[in-house]
């Protein structure tokens, strides 16, 4: 089964990005396959590598980075969602006249347009809410 | 053409239960994760999941630990774990998230 | 390949959250991709609908405009759910574009009907 | 000792708007802003603010106006701006908010 | 300077956000601060005293042991609305640390009687 | 009157943060001061300087920063809050080997007690909630 992730809930005040990385973990120890990771809304936080959790406590940035090169999973970061809630990758960064960046591979900014290119080749298409 | 419908907000966001409750067709299967799985001891929620005809009503394992809940078994009601979850998403052939 | 007829389930008000903005936002890209759109207003998202809608003093977009270049993209089935309107004294007279009601057993049914189902 | 409250949420959270209501005593004002201006259309909720005796009800003017609402004033029901939402504040000992 | 009174209302359940952490924080430190701090547990935030917590598996933090350290920074003035509680089918001896019912016009006194009140 | 503010909501998926900067304009223009400004929860990505909306949309980053300068508020960001989300200054992605920062002066990472010691001198304490 080809599956696509929706993630809307944000990466640091809601547990839905956990949850979706346990469903993708699990999908794929199933054999199944991953088309797409999809991170909009207030998810798109996840993408920053400045994120600093305590070390006891999970830190999502680094759960998703490590599946992707381990599956070579394709992560999808809204481009819009992301700018305006400042994550950026170093070509945004130098577009917009930013001194830093925060994000980069294997998260990549990208338009609304790789969502609807996952629903419809994706079997399976599923959401983790705010 | 059945679906799979995820519920992750707490029983006291009344509105958004009453929706999906009212989304449910027969064959379809209500899976409750995080914050949604307080449905199983929520007085008037909890009743009326057991009147449900024809859905499947799953919870999630991970989250009725977490929160230290008791969930009781029964024909309608199951509680699965991450692996199963996968496999709900797969017998229906389409999921829809209730948040 | 087959293609997929998609439904978008909006249940917020405009202005609070980022929520309905994103959802018209995926809805568009979704038509523009040549991909069948059906929109269904549940719960608080009728009154994106509303003509009267200035939100200059809060500094936003005003939702309203953006929900009337809809039927440009092509975008034609919007659904109001019945409930919903009522709660909020809402009239078709009083929103930017055609819509119709539908009831919550209506909704259950366009849930099967379709094959993507994005609610926001 | 009298409180301002402010709750910005939708009158949907109906569980957020009955706390809110039980807790005003007489003296206080509750300011509507942001998405719960919807009360003043809500059909349950504005007809329950309408009965509360002894409380100031206001509405923010720029989210009553953002969001193309009517609101009609009355004894116990106004309709504010910002320079008035901060002498609100003063007047009262101290704020809640609910959201 | 007059010493002030903080009254704290959690009403979210703990784990699907960081809500009943982040006020756990503050009334941590505002009693290390020495301010007199109460807490009264409103809608879905009397499950945060449940003992029978495990949240291993989705990896965050128990915060029932959180909780259970309370008395130890002198936060002994814990309440749970009672209606909440029925509800939610919570008894007393299901939770961490003594707490007491109090209904919603106890609640509405206690805002009336503390100087500073802050909700999450 | 001296106020203090405690911003909760998200910067840029509530309107929260833009009702507390009005609220603030208005009480500063009636000569009312300002003690502090905290942002708490999801409000702390207010003070990443790599958001970059849309030009026809608010920068609520740059409102705060504008009226901070004009008044010197104190606008301090839980400095907890914002680890775990991502949003750090200089000194901060120096001790956890980060590679750059997201926020510096006049937004300021400090701590909780920076929140109570507000709510002990300023006569009133207003919430803007998630």
């Amino acid at each position: 089964m080809l599956f696509s992730i929706l993630i809307y809930g944000s990466a640091h005040n809601s547990q839905s990005a956990h949850t979706a990385y346990r469903f993708a973990d699990s999908a794929l120890k199933a054999g199944h396959k991953i088309h797409r990771i999809f991170f909009y809304g207030e998810s798109v936080h996840t993408a920053s590598e400045l994120s600093a959790p305590p070390r006891d406590e999970q830190n999502i940035h680094q759960l998703w980075k490590e599946l992707a090169q381990a599956h070579e999973l394709d992560l999808v970061v809204c481009i819009a969602a992301a700018l305006k809630r400042g994550v950026m990758d170093k070509a945004e960064a130098k577009r917009h006249e930013k001194g830093s960046f925060n994000s980069q591979a294997p998260y990549e900014l990208s338009g609304l347009g790789q969502l609807s290119e996952a629903a419809i080749i994706s079997d399976r298409l599923i959401t983790f809410g705010a | 053409m059945t679906t799979l419908h995820t519920i992750n907000k707490s029983p006291s966001n009344l509105a958004l239960w009453h929706s999906c409750m009212a989304a449910l067709l027969p064959g379809d299967t209500l899976l409750i994760i995080e914050n949604g799985v307080y449905a199983a001891t929520h007085t008037t929620i909890a009743e009326q999941l057991s009147t449900l005809e024809g859905i499947n009503i799953s919870f999630l394992s991970a989250d009725v630990q977490a929160r230290g809940l008791v969930v009781t078994e029964s024909n309608n009601t199951s509680i699965v774990d991450d692996q199963q979850f996968v496999n709900l998403a797969c017998q229906h052939s389409k999921t829809v998230s209730w948040f | 390949m087959q293609q997929k007829k998609i439904l978008l389930i909006l249940s917020r008000a405009p202005y609070g959250d980022a929520h309905a903005k994103e959802a018209l936002d995926v809805a568009l890209t979704a038509a523009a991709f040549g991909l069948p759109v059906s929109l269904v207003l549940t719960q608080d998202a009728p009154a994106l609908l509303l003509k009267s809608q200035q939100p200059q003093q809060i500094q936003q977009k005003n939702l309203a405009s953006i929900c009337s270049a809809l039927p440009m993209y092509d975008i034609e089935n919007i659904y109001i759910e019945t409930l919903a309107a009522q709660i909020q004294q809402i009239t078709l007279d009083q929103l930017v574009l055609p819509a119709e009601f539908v009831n919550e057993a209506g909704i259950a049914l366009m849930i099967r009907n379709h094959d993507v189902v994005l609610r926001f």
